[in-house]
């Protein structure tokens, strides 16, 4: 497959919908990234196929920078009863270039009984979780939010040094020491 | 459970990552054993503004090495002891581990320990001009691409191959009257190396319950590596030449010096097919 | 500079390179003058671009890098990020879009006469004028409250002084001066951090190449001529192909979409007439050099990029 | 500067209809007065005030130092100018030998960040080096008009150091432009002392060794004064360039321009910053606007230099 | 055959008794002078203690090391120093016990001779630690030996001694697990000489450790007669 270099002219935008990896400059649509050109077709507009560039390895893929509604993986640095501040290490399935900050506020912990949320049964410094970016936020994080089922703590190392299990969507068992701890526990998809 | 992509694992939880590595006796860059060394690429006279360079890859971790001669005016405590300065530069290019701006303590510190070993390495009378008026100065400077683990062994090795890459000028003129010295533009006389110092780094990492040597890590592998040891062989005596190490059981210091020696009998031998 | 630098290990106080000797001075270093006017020392035509080498994924710990070689300039590039912005700015200003921060530095070995490590202002007037002739292509909207730092190491500046494999030209040069030098290294450090951006998959609109061209006035007669790419000895030796050096321009050119993103002027170029005529063969040379050789490293990085093996998923 | 979707909106169309906020076309500069001589401790001076809002102090200081290397840093040069004066004679193999008779102007630029509030203090910084090495570059060129080898004391030791010192008092826009223009007032008014030079051959080495004297109270003109060149920095905003802008035009140009026109109105030096892209043709048009205003400029500038030195006489009458 | 040194030692192994002073300094929290005939290293220990918050570990204590020469300014060597002290002190201090804290100790040696000051430096910080009262794993002490150009082994040489050696080495002993903490050699030496310093100092590094036993009983020794005054 042809493989297309930034700058390259892909077609004109009445024939197609730019989108990733493309730039619309006047009325062409040219490639913005290194990589091969896809088209498929568009669900809303009938007429135009939606054209985008797809770069080949991980390495070289776009801007993994968190943007609204993108998934993110991240470490829990401090907890303060207010927030959980997050580590972003990864962005959808791509490792940053280097760490975000984000952080969860207490409203932002769970979809229900907001008010009874306590941070720090919540998340615990070092725990990897996974959490949706809800807005660019602040000057310094970006607000997180894990209130979905599939959102919250993946992974959790107890006192003992083990990695915990999580035994319902809000407790995790140590399997050394038997130590129920809280935490707000993601839910495996594909478990 | 979760399934998390191998890059996506390494990211999140680098030591366990590592471990499950090291469980299996097997290194993330596709080494088999955890003895087993990235083999160094030389290649040197890429830069023609020295005096001598050298090009040095061992893995991923590329340094190149220039070195430029200039004419100082000797100690007076040693008035035929020439000069040879080596500065290794890990810029922020060659990792985001490292920042713009002034070197930091592990940099520095390599500096300091290549210094210290290259010192003995060359002879340094031979870089006298005229005694207690002129002598060679010899600015090695040692600059990271790449940097993958091995800072110490790639700085020297570059440093070394760079120095038997090194010419100077075959005939050189000190006027006594004004204090300039004159050289000849041809650049053909090699300098006198006595050692040929090869850096060998072994890290400490704990394995089923036992402590045990990891040669050459990386980078990456710094997760797992609880403390290193650089062992300094000379290549063609098989002397020693430095140990600097941390944390370390005796044994393994032991190992590390009888690896080491083998090492650099190898290694020396590539750097002794570089011109 | 009023105390030394501590951080680096130092030699004696002063050290002076060798001056040459009697003999090797009588050798002419004007022997170049007498040329064929019309013609360049390396036989190119006036719009005709020294060969480069580039290529891309030099630096495995970067997001992107890139390597260029044209005659003797030899620059390495490294783009890490994006990254979160970290020093504060005015408020407001993340939301605006994300930046770009260029950092361009020269070997101390890079020169003829070796370079402290202390960053001087031909390196940072570098770095500035890459900045410029870099952000137009790029997308930068695209990437809110992050930056993109840019690392620019120049492994060799000039010509090597007179080694023993290169005596052979016989000819010692009249030594150049880095000022006078730093428009020539303008052009391959923008082509090369463009390639790298690229290499990164930083999008952009184009990607920018560097061209510079030397313009010279006739001897005999009053008028201007101009050279693209000039080598160093074209531009040191000043009196060449019957003409001297007035002056030399450097351009940023995005070549599919035919815009100028960064220009740099120095010396008495003449009317516009002629400065333009120099400025729009640039544009072609950048095209040509765009289709030849960008293109060509970008693509060849792209197929070498394998997805990176470290075994099978690992669960947790 | 962060510029409101609709503040950009109204500067556009305010350009492309070729009537600005304040009134003017988009090439009609503002008028700016030019007084020199202000400070007497300095070896000259001049402060610009454009009806803008834009003022600038300039003052000159000579001083006798070492002769440039590169174009580096004074700190830098200063350290390498040494080793060239010990062996003064190696510097044939790191410098030419024409930056070893003649003098160099160091320029520094200072402006307190509370004057640009629109911007951040460190971007107000870089913005003064950057101006500064502008201004550095241009006066130590061949073309910068000067006759720096008028200020060489002794070749490859000694020359005069022309510093320029520049403050902003206030800022209305088109900062790079009068900068320049009081720069090249206050080198105007600038008088360097007389300097005798004897030069002596010693018998025993062969060396010759000179030996100089600054006069006291004798002084002369700076050479070459008149032919500095101008800059002059069109700002485009949408399709089309302006001068002379105000904060809000040069928040919202994407694309700036500094020609520096020389005296013969044809152009020596041009940069290019900002963010945006341009086409070559419209770069051919800028240009040629910008030699139409440096003619213009120099005109004023001739004439108010002149002014100044007619008061000035007869003020010493 | 009687050997002279030359500071009046008659044999080539003999260590000079180590001075150590404690608590010289009021103000830090636990400090230490060390001295190996005429060099001495003072050293001061503050923490654990809040800590910056880019230093902050999440489950351990930040180490800072800050090591000054009495004359001058710190260069590359100072850096080294300062390296290979963190790194014992890392191995050393039971820094997961105050996470989010910083422990910084400050060394100002008395002499510049050499490596000779390395194994001071050490030394004084481990005692300065205990004299905080910083809960450690062992303890560690540091010696250093030559190689001179005879070939003859010499165990704490003084300054002259060490600038006609072959070879330095300063070694760091740990009392546990008696394995090598630290170990710093330069020079050109042989495996078997180097096999023999390993000897020589982990033997000499036991006398040092007694020394500090010794300084330490005194220490807590006086405490309790103060408490029964």
């Amino acid at each position: 497959m042809a493989i297309v270099t930034p700058g390259e002219r892909l077609g004109l935008n009445g024939e197609f919908i730019a989108s990733h990896g493309t730039v619309e400059i006047g009325d062409h649509i040219y490639a913005a990234v290194v990589g091969t050109v896809t088209t498929t077709p568009s669900e809303s507009d009938g007429e135009r196929l939606i054209i985008q560039v797809v770069p080949k390895s991980k390495r070289n893929m776009a801007a993994s920078i968190p943007e609204v509604s993108s998934i993110v993986t991240g470490k829990v640095l401090r907890v303060n009863p207010r927030m959980a501040t997050l580590s972003i290490m990864v962005v959808g399935e791509t490792p940053c270039a280097d760490n975000f900050q984000g952080v969860i506020r207490v409203q932002d912990v769970r979809a229900t009984e907001r008010d009874k949320v306590q941070i720090y049964n919540s998340f615990r410094p070092g725990d990897i979780v996974r959490a949706e970016v809800i807005s660019l936020g602040d000057s310094r994080s970006y607000y997180l939010s894990t209130a979905k089922n599939e959102l919250g703590v993946i992974l959790a190392t107890s006192p003992a040094g083990a990695t915990m299990i999580p035994i319902s969507w809000e407790e995790m068992v140590c399997p050394k020491t038997k130590v129920v701890e809280n935490r707000k526990c993601a839910k495996p998809v594909d478990a | 459970m979760f399934r998390l992509d191998p890059d996506t694992f390494k990211r999140i939880h680098p030591i366990e990552f590592h471990r499950r590595f090291l469980a299996n006796g097997i290194r993330p860059d596709g080494r088999e054993s955890l003895l087993s060394w990235r083999t160094p690429v030389v290649h040197t006279g890429s830069i023609t503004t020295c005096n001598g360079s050298a090009m040095v890859r061992v893995g991923a971790t590329a340094v190149l090495c220039g070195i430029k001669a200039e004419i100082a005016v000797p100690s007076a405590a040693e008035p035929t002891r020439g000069f040879v300065v080596s500065n290794v530069d890990l810029p922020a290019l060659c990792s985001s581990n490292f920042r713009p701006g002034a070197p930091g303590e592990f940099t520095q510190s390599i500096s300091d320990t290549v210094q210290s070993v290259v010192e003995s390495a060359v002879d340094m009378d031979g870089l006298c001009i005229e005694p207690d008026r002129a002598v060679w100065v010899l600015y090695a400077d040692i600059v990271f691409l790449n940097y993958e683990g091995a800072a110490m062994d790639a700085a020297l090795l570059a440093l070394m191959a760079a120095l038997r890459n090194t010419r100077l000028p075959s005939k050189t003129v000190y006027s006594p009257t004004d204090g300039t010295v004159r050289a000849s533009s041809d650049l053909s006389v090699p300098i006198t190396l006595k050692h040929l110092p090869v850096a060998s780094t072994f890290g400490v990492v704990e394995a089923g319950g036992g402590r045990m040597l990891m040669a050459d890590p990386t980078e990456d592998e710094d997760a797992i590596v609880g403390s290193r040891v650089s062992v300094v062989v000379d290549a063609l005596s098989g002397d020693l030449m430095g140990t600097f190490g941390g944390h370390i059981p005796l044994e393994l210091l032991e190992q590390s010096v009888v690896l080491a020696t083998q090492r650099a009998k190898e290694v020396g031998q590539i750097v002794g097919a570089s011109k | 500079m009023d105390s030394v630098d501590r951080k680096r290990i130092h030699g004696p106080d002063k050290s002076v390179l060798p001056l040459p000797l009697l003999d090797s001075q009588h050798e002419s270093v004007t022997s170049k003058t007498t040329l064929n006017p019309s013609a360049r020392f390396d036989g190119r035509t006036h719009e005709e671009v020294r060969p480069l080498f580039a290529r891309t994924a030099m630096v495995s710990q970067a997001n992107g890098s890139a390597y260029i070689e044209v005659g003797c300039i030899k620059i390495i590039c490294a783009v890490y990020g994006p990254k979160q912005i970290t020093t504060k700015s005015k408020s407001g200003d993340h939301h605006s879009g994300g930046r770009i921060s260029c950092d361009v530095r020269l070997a101390p070995f890079a020169g003829l006469k070796r370079k402290g490590y202390m960053k001087d202002t031909n390196e940072h007037s570098l770095a500035k004028n890459l900045a410029t002739a870099l952000t137009p292509s790029l997308l930068l909207a695209h990437l809110p409250k992050s930056q993109i730092d840019i690392h620019i190491q120049i492994l060799q500046a000039t010509a090597g002084h007179v080694s023993a494999s290169s005596t052979s030209s016989a000819t010692v040069l009249p030594p150049p001066s880095f000022a006078t030098n730093l428009s020539l290294l303008l052009s391959p450090c923008i082509t090369v951090a463009s390639l790298a951006l690229a290499d990164a998959g930083i999008e952009m609109m184009d990607s920018v190449v560097g061209c510079s061209v030397g313009l010279f006035r006739r001897t005999d007669k009053n008028s201007l001529f101009w050279m693209v790419d000039p080598s160093e000895e074209e531009r040191e030796t000043r009196a060449l192909g019957g003409g001297v050096w007035v002056g030399n321009a450097v351009v940023g050119v995005m070549p599919s979409v035919g815009r100028i993103s960064g220009l740099v002027v120095d010396g008495d170029v003449g009317d516009v007439g002629v400065l333009m005529e120099a400025v729009n063969v640039c544009v072609d040379a950048c095209a040509k050099v765009h289709d030849v050789v960008v293109k060509k490293a970008l693509v060849d990085g792209f197929h070498a990029a394998s997805s990176p093996v470290s075994g099978s998923s690992s669960a947790v | 500067m962060a510029v409101s979707v609709c503040e950009r909106e109204f500067t556009l169309t305010g350009v492309a209809s070729n009537i600005r906020s304040d009134g003017r076309g988009r090439s009609d500069v503002r008028a700016a007065a030019v007084e020199s001589g202000g400070i007497s401790q300095a070896s000259g001076s001049c402060r610009v005030s454009s009806a803008g809002g834009t003022t600038v102090l300039v003052g000159i200081k000579v001083a006798v130092g070492a002769p440039a290397v590169t174009a580096s840093t004074a700190a830098d040069a200063d350290l390498d100018a040494d080793i060239a004066v010990d062996n003064s004679e190696d510097a044939e193999l790191s410098i030419s030998d024409a930056d070893l008779r003649r003098g160099r102007v160091v320029c520094a630029i200072d402006c307190n960040p509370a004057i640009i509030p629109t911007m951040d203090p460190r971007a107000v910084e870089d913005l003064c080096i950057d101006f500064s090495e502008v201004i550095t570059k241009i006066l130590n060129a061949d073309h910068g008009g000067l006759d720096l080898q008028s200020l060489c004391i002794v070749p490859g030791s000694t020359c005069w150091v022309i510093h320029v010192d520049a403050l902003v008092l206030g800022y209305g826009g088109n900062l790079l432009d009068t900068l320049f223009q009081a720069t090249r007032g206050a080198l105007h008014d600038t008088l360097i002392p007389k300097v005798t030079v004897e030069e002596s051959t010693s018998a025993s080495t062969g060396n010759t060794s000179y030996e100089f004297d600054v006069a006291d109270d004798e002084t002369e003109d700076l050479k070459g004064c008149e032919n500095i060149p101008v800059i002059v920095t069109l700002f485009k905003i949408g399709h089309h360039h302006v001068i002379d802008p105000t904060p809000l035009e040069e928040a919202c140009s994407d694309v700036q321009l500094s020609v520096a026109i020389n005296r013969k109105g044809l152009p020596c030096a041009i940069q290019k910053t900002g963010n945006g892209s341009i086409e070559p043709s419209q770069l051919a048009e800028m240009i040629q606007d910008a030699k139409a205003h440096g003619a213009t400029l120099f005109k004023d500038m001739d004439e108010a230099i002149e002014r100044q030195r007619v008061r000035s006489l007869n003020d010493t009458k | 055959m009687v050997l002279q040194r030359s500071d009046g030692r008659t044999d080539n192994l003999q260590l000079r008794p180590p001075t150590t002073t404690l608590s010289p300094l009021s103000r830090a929290d636990g400090s230490a002078r060390f001295a190996y005939g005429k060099s001495a290293v003072l050293a001061a220990v503050y923490g654990p203690k809040e800590v910056r918050l880019r230093d902050e570990l999440l489950d351990s204590a930040k180490i800072e090391v800050l090591f000054r020469p009495l004359v001058g300014l710190s260069g590359t060597t100072e850096r080294l120093y300062e390296k290979t002290i963190r790194e014992i002190l890392e191995s050393v201090i039971l820094k997961h016990l105050h996470p989010r804290t910083s422990v910084q100790t400050f060394e100002g040696a008395d002499d510049d001779s050499s490596s000779l000051i390395l194994s001071c430096a050490i030394n004084a910080t481990i005692l300065a630690l205990m004299d905080a009262g910083v809960g450690l794993k062992s303890m560690v002490a540091s010696v250093t030996c030559i190689i001179d150009d005879s070939n003859q082994l010499v165990l704490d040489p003084s300054a002259e001694e060490i600038k006609g050696a072959k070879s330095v080495h300063v070694f760091t002993f740990d009392n546990v697990s008696k394995d090598v903490t630290s170990c710093v050699s330069t020079g050109v030496y042989t495996y078997e000489q180097y096999k023999s310093v390993f000897e020589v100092s982990q033997s000499a590094c036991a006398s040092v450790q007694a020394v500090y036993r010794q300084t330490m009983e005194n220490k807590v020794g006086g405490v309790e007669t103060v408490d029964e005054e």
